[in-house]
């Protein structure tokens, strides 16, 4: 699964885009969420509040229950500000 | 229908005659270009960086382009938006609409500058002499505005 | 607050970037550019004569500038004004206004050539193919556009 | 009176600007369009229908009942076209 993060989420999480192989277990967007959240303090910190967090996957909007696969292109970042 | 996303600045005067060039049926083109604002105030800005979600955005942009195409008879229409750091008085966006009819072209612009003010993938870091940098966050106006044309556009 | 009624094309870029240069507390410009229209059917436009009348259509334009100006918050506007014989597809008017809110700018465009499309004091003859030379009437929907704006402008 | 005359006025008439003396008579806008009307056949036909033309005295527009004197301009135009 490739994850982008953008803005302060790509900035408190060190990492503007990576490949990795989620557990099976790991369904949906609020699965990937809490799984990532575990990985380390920073990612604990960057996805604490699911309020400031807007996901998509493959490049369209997804809401937390959304359903995620290997293959995806998820990216997690913040409320868009505009141009 | 045009959708450019890049780093560079843009010609508007070169911009609006390529898009309208041997159309004869075009009676008007309204743009609004987006500049970098300064509002002054306690810290003042000294740049704002752009950041955006390269191949969603362009993606996103052609949708609500097109959504204006299917709302308005418009001969032509374009969005040009740069990203990265531009500082106050840079242009930041630009949007185009020709029609054979001035409102169409009016209503149409408005409607594309209200959507990318606010669903546009773009995040914008700006810096001021105060407080370094800092995220700016959504504005609820912002949403009213977009609000106001009815139908979630191109989500 | 700019007005220049001329023979000369003008360049929107230059004219926009002169507009707006230095005024950081510009968020947008909103400009509308009009073209001679060529809506095809039976006889097709060759070319058009625009007469004005020098003195009182430079004060007119910049007395609904002026109200332009009072009634929207703008840092800069302009218009410029061709006058002469025009081909399908050159550009006629040039309408901006810059201010730190886009609706503001927006609204103050679509003001200002709603009115320059029924009140300002130009004649249009038109060339076409098969008619020959002759003189455009006022038409009542422009009449009605202008309306829309409330009071009686400069007039 | 400096009189001008704008668009299908201009090329009725044949002219598009004339310094003339007006009699003493002639104090509104309407008596000065009566006044011109008898001064040859093209005005006479130029200037038949009121209901087509618009005046304009010292550059502002004018009714038919606005006051003209010596030294006005007056103008004499067909409805505005617009931009």
């Amino acid at each position: 699964m490739k994850i982008l993060y953008f803005a302060w989420l790509r900035q408190k999480t060190g990492i503007d885009s990576e490949d990795i192989v989620v557990p099976e277990s790991v369904s949906d967007v609020a699965g990937l969420i809490n799984w990532l959240k575990e990985r380390n303090e920073k990612f604990e910190d960057a996805l604490s509040d699911f309020q400031s967090i807007r996901v998509a996957v493959n490049q369209e909007f997804a809401e937390f229950d959304a359903p995620v696969a290997q293959g995806d292109e998820v990216a997690i970042f913040p409320p868009m500000t505009g141009g | 229908m045009v959708v450019r996303v890049q780093k560079e600045d843009f010609d508007v005067g070169a911009e609006l005659t390529t898009l309208t060039g041997g159309k004869t049926a075009v009676g008007g083109i309204t743009s609004f270009v987006g500049l970098v604002r300064d509002l002054g105030g306690e810290s003042a800005l000294k740049a704002m960086t752009l950041e955006h979600y390269p191949g969603m955005t362009e993606k996103m942009l052609g949708e609500i382009e097109s959504e204006a195409n299917d709302r308005w008879p418009l001969e032509a229409s374009l969005i040009v938006h740069r990203y990265g750091r531009l500082e106050p008085g840079d242009r930041i966006v630009l949007v185009a609409t020709a029609s054979a009819h001035r409102h169409a072209a009016f209503d149409s612009c408005a409607f594309l500058i209200d959507w990318l003010k606010t669903r546009a993938p773009f995040w914008k870091l700006e810096e001021t002499d105060g407080d370094g940098a800092r995220w700016v966050e959504s504005k609820q106006s912002d949403d009213r505005a977009a609000g106001r044309w009815g139908k979630e556009a191109a989500e």
